[in-house]
């Protein structure tokens, strides 16, 4: 490790806004933090990166009071603060954006804005004055929100706007930002940055995390390397490059620069005729017979990708759900390998070979209550090797687990482990390998590499190129248009529910593709 | 007609004690707790309210007393949950036993009674009529009449609507309810909301406890809720934990209540009137969710 | 779902063994379902036992339970493991049990109440409960049309209010409602049931309910739950029937009489003869109005003599066996009141 | 949160801590208990050691206290399970007691309808129509809340009080026996009787029955796929959807399954016990339960000991009323206490965590 403390010995802030020293936090037999020192400049941004489970949020949690170190301590402009909760962070002008959205549903977006610090005339909620104020930061951030609607009904950018306007309407010096970037569109991001850039050109600190290593060069000025809990190097970003930081988080040159780069790997053989998958003229009604989703036609034929970019909340939700079986188009009609499946459930689809890679692999893949067999098994639990005439054969429950856990080079104690002990990267692993080992027809994939990080991206792609040249239709739904190029053969855009374009591989305009995405080119405003 | 007449005038008082208790639970519940509970605080608020009218001759301070002793029920009750993580549906069942344990046990330990204590002539809350509107022919009986904590819990419904949509620790107290971990985050004492909801729901539940004590039949007995506190959890949940529909709820169970011991005697078995009520909450749930689901289409089929 | 309510406190006689003399006698009381404080048979039979023991101070222990129709059996048989001299069982759905331990345990001395029980150490208690109401019924149905009595409509409306729908319950309910046909066929009787004995709430709406069809008198067989009736005659200025005991003394404007049912006396016998050596068993004492096992009490001073001198001639034509009074446990529902 | 969250809540299994460790935790509603009826007796003066003491030996003291005891066990056992067994698919049915109140009512009806029929035939008949009964309570619930989410838990409580009304009204009306001072059908045939397995105490062979049934329960969650189905689904619902499991299904059969077993709870009190149906004669056998459920964490075991501790704290504070003037109440302050800290959350008891907290 003397090469990292060489390199950080190169970066000495003058004014320290934050200084964290001897940051040590276990959760039971994990070490999360050990030891992390850090230093943030007042007035700068700067960013940490690290593997999945490396202790970015951990540590940042701790800043912001949501967890309390086992050792350590933590010092604002110079003063030693006891980070007892959040509230005595915001009081020291702190305030996180944190990597899951914290926003309250029930409450409205103008709730949400200023809860903790509302305006009032005694006791009163002055809905008045907040209403002003929220216009004014909307201002600031170029964007509208219906201040009145319940969260929930905000798309996810929205929702991530109005944790931003959050943090500035409690006028927070120091701005924490856990992985902002994993939910929003190329513009969206540049939309952030040009924020970020502007709060620290205010004289504000921000602290920003992320997997994506192009993105920090970008933002930030001054990049700390997290790795196993423990910082390995704190570099200047002038001074550096993503293959550099990449190997600072993984120790080794990553392989994923090469497998996911241009050219991939597994040879491309152009997809078969027959249809894996096909929609025909699909909708769904939701709550006040609003559209999300309306007349969708859409074919995968085997070994194929089909690409579908879009901003969250524009009807995947919905088009998954029909392809899977969790609800009925009314009308439309969904087809399997030829075969109508319309008003099939999930498990006859599943039979007919459908995978699943969800994009919450904690809500949808696995079941964290369990052992690691629980969440393997899903798929093979009611019939012979694993279960006859209703009853599981828990020795080959073990044995099919294990198979997974080796085949898919996945790191846990063993079959009966519990899933919560999983690391992400690890359980995204689990998940993709089930669906992979069960199915052969057709895959549905969502965001399946969400916060998972270069080595699981890797791995992940690598699995889906190699189905698609076995001759599986592959349905990949993603925002990381980059995910999208590098694997579709295809790609439509989704907005508002309705396919409103469609790119052959190789003749893809991204600006089109982006004002397809955020509604600018049919008119409308984003969602 | 004329029975339909009586039963509205009943209506409102037998309504009073289920109607505050039910909108304690609804805060509660949008405090973010499910209070099982109600039972024990009635109780208890019964019988203070009884002790200390008797002791000093005055109703009103029997319904102070019977607000404070709902409190200190609930704020323990509270705290074990919140802080220690017990879990409410059985913590609040289990009140309700301990709760009519202690007073059972104590009961003939300091009074010398048991089962019932009948302090003669206790005061009881006076009935009082609202000028004018005691005039309107038909209408005035049913509106009219009542004493004042009956008025006051009918105030009290737009009061606390207001209270927790339009004042700052309503919304405090709905979003601690509503995400615990991220109202923390958002540097709120999300645990202090929630117990303060379950002490606003004591302080009610207790009150309501009072008026059926010393507002209706002035004495206590052990039995005397008679799982009303159950009617008002099935009130509050009826309306949604929502403060209109919930006092709507509350006042059609003691429609029930009122309309059941006059449908007796007429032809129709005595325990056949008598699970009505009940009945109608299943039906009118059904109903209800069964229009919403047909508004919200495309109802999931897994 | 009901907490039951814990006994009355205890003389100091009950516990200390050196209170009583040195052939001290010891008594078991199995108190029924509904438990102490049920403001009627179980709390009355207490005060039985409570004067007996401070009378002769014996030794006495009463056992309740929440689920004493399943564990009655258990106790009876525990109490005659542990050789108590007396043993008073109030639990009707024991009967069967009884017959069947009492045997087992042949120096222990059984008392049944309100059924009669086989057995040559078992001693049975039956009452009258509806010669008792019969009475009753007869007084209200003469009293309602009289308007020279204060509270008194010209309507012939009374009414009686059960705490539970069941038999023990409908036979007072029965005697009541035939009392008062007898003396004037024209008199409606209403009836209905508080489903609950501890609900004084719901036994007042009960009454209003009555008052507003223009009943002037009600009769109340409910327990706790009769407190909320004898209150709502007091607010309504009419006139409540007691039961049990003399109630009279809870509100002595509104309470016409009481049937009172002399449970108190029956456990209090039972221990008296077990002390003098009588309580030889096999026999079934009928506690009737000859016996003044059932009797009215206070009657409100307003109601003039002639209704007394003739509520007393119907009492000796019931006494010489003239009017046979219908017992619903005997011979089930009379068609008068439909099950 | 819902009622449901709690649901799961309850359902889930914690990962916190050493199983030593939790063990120990669970421990805790009764020292809490023990403690709070110690303050109780204190205050009215008298020695906790001795109260415990005899209510020990009046609960376990002899074959007979124990046979005693284990009949009060059974129904809470049933109940227990029948409860747990729901939980576990994220049902959260407090309608036990209804489907007790049914099943209870049918086994007593074939008992005393078909007097005569050779016994076997007539035990057979009537836990199956008890069984049946209870199962047929607890669908429309289990129904409503699978197609159109009607919270079960105002539905199943609700319809609680309509089945005792109406199993009174049943056995006031159209089935009542003359010659029985409290309302009660006729008793049943004495073939359909249960012998008792520790004479002369009160415990019947239902007792074995509700032994293998816990067995079945623990069997069903550990080793089978249907177990598996109730599992996931309990915890993680959508995991399951996706999964290809039917959340619909899962909910219907988990309600079915958990009414038969109340039904049979309710057939072995009057076949076992009571020997006919006697109105309202359920102490809240289905409230306890639940208790019973929670306390014993929604497992076997955890049932079979918690329904234990509940039948040894019914069985001996009755007993011990012969020997003392304790009064009844002293139990509830035990139950209600034990209730209360029934399900702690082991973390959250750590100081600091504690501190935390709020
Ligand atoms: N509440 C918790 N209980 C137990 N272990 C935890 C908890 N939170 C985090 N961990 C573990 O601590 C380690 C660090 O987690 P953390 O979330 O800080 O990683 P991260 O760098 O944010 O990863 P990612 O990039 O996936 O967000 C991981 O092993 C994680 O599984
Ligand atoms: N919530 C948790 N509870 C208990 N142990 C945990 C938890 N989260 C993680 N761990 C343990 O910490 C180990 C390291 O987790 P971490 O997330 O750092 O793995 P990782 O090596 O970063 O994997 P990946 O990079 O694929 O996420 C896990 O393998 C697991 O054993
Ligand atoms: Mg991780
Ligand atoms: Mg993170």
């Amino acid at each position: 490790m003397t090469a990292d403390i060489a390199i950080t010995s190169r970066s000495v802030p003058a004014a320290a806004h934050l200084r964290l020293e001897g940051i040590t936090k276990r959760f039971g037999s994990v070490v999360a933090n050990e030891g992390v020192d850090l230093k943030v400049a007042a007035g700068t941004i700067h960013a940490v990166v690290g593997e999945n489970g490396a202790g970015k949020t951990t540590l940042m949690r701790i800043v912001y009071g949501l967890e309390r170190p086992d050792a350590g301590s933590v010092e604002v402009n110079g003063a030693r603060v006891e980070m007892r909760s959040p509230q005595v962070a915001i009081a020291h002008g702190i305030g996180m954006v944190q990597q899951h959205v914290q926003l309250i549903s029930g409450l409205t977006a103008l709730e949400n804005l200023v809860l903790g610090r509302e305006p009032s005339r005694l006791g009163a909620f002055n809905a008045a004055a907040a209403r002003r104020q929220a216009g004014e930061l909307a201002d600031r951030l170029h964007t509208r929100i219906d201040w009145y609607a319940p969260v929930e009904r905000l798309s996810v950018g929205h929702r991530q706007r109005l944790e931003i306007m959050r943090l500035l309407y409690r006028d927070a010096g120091l701005l924490i930002f856990d992985e902002p970037t994993t939910v929003l569109t190329p513009g969206e991001v540049d939309d952030l940055f040009a924020v970020l850039r502007s709060l620290a050109a205010d004289g504000r600190t921000i602290l920003f995390i992320s997997h994506k290593l192009r993105e920090v060069l970008a933002i930030a000025e001054r990049v700390t390397v997290m790795r196993r809990g423990r910082v390995v190097a704190t570099v200047e970003s002038r001074g550096t490059d993503a293959g550099q930081l990449a190997r600072l988080m993984i120790g080794e040159a990553p392989e994923p620069v090469r497998a996911t780069g241009e050219g991939a790997t597994v040879a491309r053989r152009p997809p078969r005729d027959e249809a894996a998958l096909a929609l025909e003229g699909c909708a769904v009604d939701g709550p006040g017979g609003r559209r999300l989703l309306d007349g969708i036609d859409l074919a995968v034929r085997a070994g194929e990708i089909v690409g579908v970019a879009g901003i969250e909340g524009n009807g995947q939700r919905e088009l998954i759900d029909i392809v899977l079986g969790m609800r009925r188009p009314r009308p439309g009609r969904v087809t399997l390998g030829g075969r109508d499946v319309t008003h099939s459930g999930v498990r006859a689809r599943r039979r007919l070979g459908i995978s699943y890679i969800p994009e919450d692999r904690n809500v949808e893949g696995a079941d964290l209550a369990g052992s690691i067999s629980t969440t393997a098994i899903c798929l093979r639990y009611d019939r012979p090797p694993l279960s006859r005439a209703g009853i599981l054969s828990l020795g080959s429950v073990r044995a099919f687990t294990r198979g997974l856990i080796e085949r898919f080079g996945i790191v846990a104690a063993g079959p009966d482990a519990p899933m919560r002990s999983l690391s992400g990267g690890n359980a995204q692993r689990l998940v993709v390998g089930r669906e992979i080992d069960a199915s052969s027809r057709c895959v549905l994939a969502a965001h399946p590499t969400r916060g998972v990080d270069v080595k699981g991206i890797a791995f992940i792609h690598e699995q889906l190129l190699r189905l698609r040249g076995e001759g599986t239709g592959i349905l990949l739904i993603s925002e990381e248009l980059a995910e999208l190029f590098r694997l579709a053969d295809r790609i439509v855009v989704l907005y508002e529910g309705q396919i409103v374009g469609e790119f052959a591989r190789d003749a893809v305009d991204i600006d089109h593709l982006s004002r397809l995405m955020t509604g600018v080119e049919t008119g409308g405003a984003a969602a | 007609m004329e029975v339909l007449h009586n039963t509205l005038v009943a209506t409102a008082l037998v309504s009073t004690p289920l109607l505050l208790a039910a909108m304690g639970g609804l805060i509660n519940r949008q405090g973010g707790i499910v209070n099982i509970g109600l039972e024990a605080n009635m109780l208890a608020g019964a019988l203070a309210a009884v002790l200390v009218t008797w002791q000093t001759g005055n109703p009103f301070l029997g319904v102070l007393a019977a607000a404070l002793a709902g409190t200190v029920i609930a704020l323990p009750f509270s705290l074990v949950i919140t802080r220690l993580g017990a879990n409410e549906i059985i913590a609040g069942l289990g009140l309700n036993v301990l709760v009519a344990g202690l007073i059972g046990y104590l009961l003939p330990v300091a009074l010398g009674v048991y089962g019932t204590f009948r302090p003669a002539g206790l005061q009881r809350l006076p009935r009082i009529d609202i000028p004018f509107v005691h005039d309107i022919p038909w209408i005035g009986p049913i509106l009219s009449g009542k004493d004042p904590v009956t008025y006051l819990a009918w105030l009290l419904v737009p009061l606390i609507a207001a209270f927790l949509y339009r004042t700052t620790p309503g919304l405090r107290l709905r979003a601690a309810g509503s995400d615990l971990e991220a109202a923390r985050a958002a540097g709120i004492s999300a645990h202090r909301w929630r117990d303060l909801s379950t002490v606003l729901a004591g302080a009610l539940a207790g009150i309501g406890g009072a008026q059926l004590s010393i507002g209706i039949v002035g004495l206590f007995g052990v039995g005397m809720i008679a799982g009303r506190g159950f009617i008002a959890l099935a009130a509050f949940y009826f309306g949604a934990a929502r403060p209109w529909p919930t006092a709507a709820a509350a006042l059609l169970f003691g429609f029930f209540d009122a309309a059941q011991v006059r449908l007796q005697g007429q032809g129709i078995p005595v325990q056949l009137v008598q699970l009505l009520p009940y009945l109608v909450v299943v039906v009118t749930l059904t109903v209800v969710a069964i229009t919403r689901a047909r508004r919200e289409g495309g109802v999931a089929v897994a | 779902g009901q907490p039951a309510p814990s006994p009355a406190p205890t003389q100091a006689g009950g516990e200390t063994p050196g209170a009583t003399s040195a052939a001290a006698l010891r008594v078991a009381m199995i108190i029924a379902q509904g438990g102490l404080g049920d403001q009627s048979y179980n709390d009355l039979a207490n005060e039985g036992l409570t004067r007996a023991e401070q009378e002769f101070g014996i030794e006495a222990q009463r056992v309740e339970s929440p689920d004493i129709v399943s564990q009655g059996e258990a106790v009876l048989r525990q109490a005659g493991t542990a050789d108590f001299d007396v043993v008073i069982d109030l639990e009707w759905s024991t009967a069967e049990a009884l017959t069947v331990i009492a045997p087992e345990f042949a120096d222990t001395r059984w008392t049944f109440m309100n059924f009669p029980v086989n057995g040559d150490n078992v001693t049975s208690f039956v009452f009258a409960e509806h010669e008792g109401s019969y009475l009753a019924g007869a007084l209200a149905a003469l009293v309602t049309s009289d308007t020279a009595i204060p509270g008194i409509n010209p309507e012939k409306v009374i009414g009686v209010i059960g705490g539970t729908k069941s038999t023990g319950i409908d036979k007072f309910l029965v005697g009541f409602i035939q009392g008062a046909r007898d003396v004037d066929p024209d008199v409606e009787v209403l009836t209905s049931y508080t489903n609950d004995f501890g609900d004084a709430a719901k036994g007042q709406q009960a009454a209003e309910a009555m008052f507003e069809q223009g009943a002037d008198i009600v009769f109340q067989v409910a327990g706790g739950a009769g407190l909320g009736v004898i209150q709502a005659a007091a607010d309504a200025g009419v006139y409540a029937i007691g039961v049990d005991t003399d109630q009279s003394s809870i509100a002595p404007a509104a309470v016409l009489t009481s049937m009172i049912k002399r449970t108190d006396l029956a456990v209090y016998e039972s221990v008296k003869r077990a002390i003098e050596g009588t309580l030889s068993g096999g026999e079934t004492v009928n506690l009737d109005l000859a016996a003044g096992g059932v009797e009215l009490g206070t009657i409100h001073p307003s109601v003039p003599q002639e209704y007394l001198d003739r509520v007393d001639e119907l009492r000796q034509q019931i006494v010489s066996g003239q009017i046979k009074v219908w017992n619903v446990i005997e011979q089930g529902y009379p068609d008068f009141l439909s099950e | 949160m819902s009622v449901h969250a709690s649901a799961e809540r309850v359902a889930r299994p914690r990962v916190v801590g050493g199983h030593l460790e939790r063990t120990l935790w669970t421990l805790v509603p009764f020292g809490a208990a023990l403690l709070a009826g110690a303050l109780v007796l204190l205050l009215s003066g008298r020695d906790p050691l001795v109260t415990y003491a005899l209510l020990v030996e009046q609960a376990f003291g002899g074959h007979i206290a124990i046979g005693n005891t284990l009949a009060q066990t059974t129904p809470v056992l049933f109940t227990g399970l029948a409860t747990a067994l729901a939980f576990r698919a994220g049902v959260f049915n407090v309608g036990v007691e209804g489907s007790l109140y049914l099943g209870a009512f049918a086994a007593a009806w074939v008992g005393f309808t078909f007097v005569g029929a050779p016994g076997p035939l007539l035990l057979l008949g009537a836990f199956g129509t008890a069984g049946l009964a209870g199962a047929a309570w607890s669908f429309l619930p289990g129904l409503l809340r699978a197609r159109w989410r009607v919270d079960e838990v105002v539905t199943t409580l609700m319809l609680n009080f309509v089945a005792i009304n109406l199993t009174s009204y049943l056995v006031n009306g159209p089935f009542l026996a003359v010659g029985t001072a409290n309302s009660m059908s006729p008793l049943v045939d004495p073939a359909a009787r249960l012998g008792s397995l520790i004479p002369p105490s009160q415990v019947s062979i239902g007792f074995v029955l509700a032994l293998g049934m816990a067995l079945g329960f623990g069997v069903v969650f550990g080793f089978t796929a249907l177990g598996y189905e109730l599992r996931v689904s309990g915890t993680s619902p959508r995991f399951a959807a996706a999964s290809g499991i039917s959340i619909f299904r899962v909910i219907v059969v988990a309600m079915l399954i958990s009414g038969l077993i109340a039904g049979i709870a309710g057939a072995v009190q009057v076949l076992g016990v009571n020997g006919r149906f006697i109105d309202r004669f359920s102490p809240g056998y289905g409230f306890t339960g639940i208790a019973a459920a929670l306390l014993g964490r929604n497992t076997a075991l955890g049932c079979v000991l918690a329904a234990l501790f509940f039948g040894a704290l019914s069985n001996g504070s009755a007993m011990m009323q012969l020997f003392t003037d304790i009064p009844l109440d002293l139990v509830n302050v035990l139950s209600g206490t034990v209730m209360i800290f029934a399900v702690l959350d082991v973390a959250r008891l750590r100081p600091r965590r504690l501190r935390e907290a709020g």
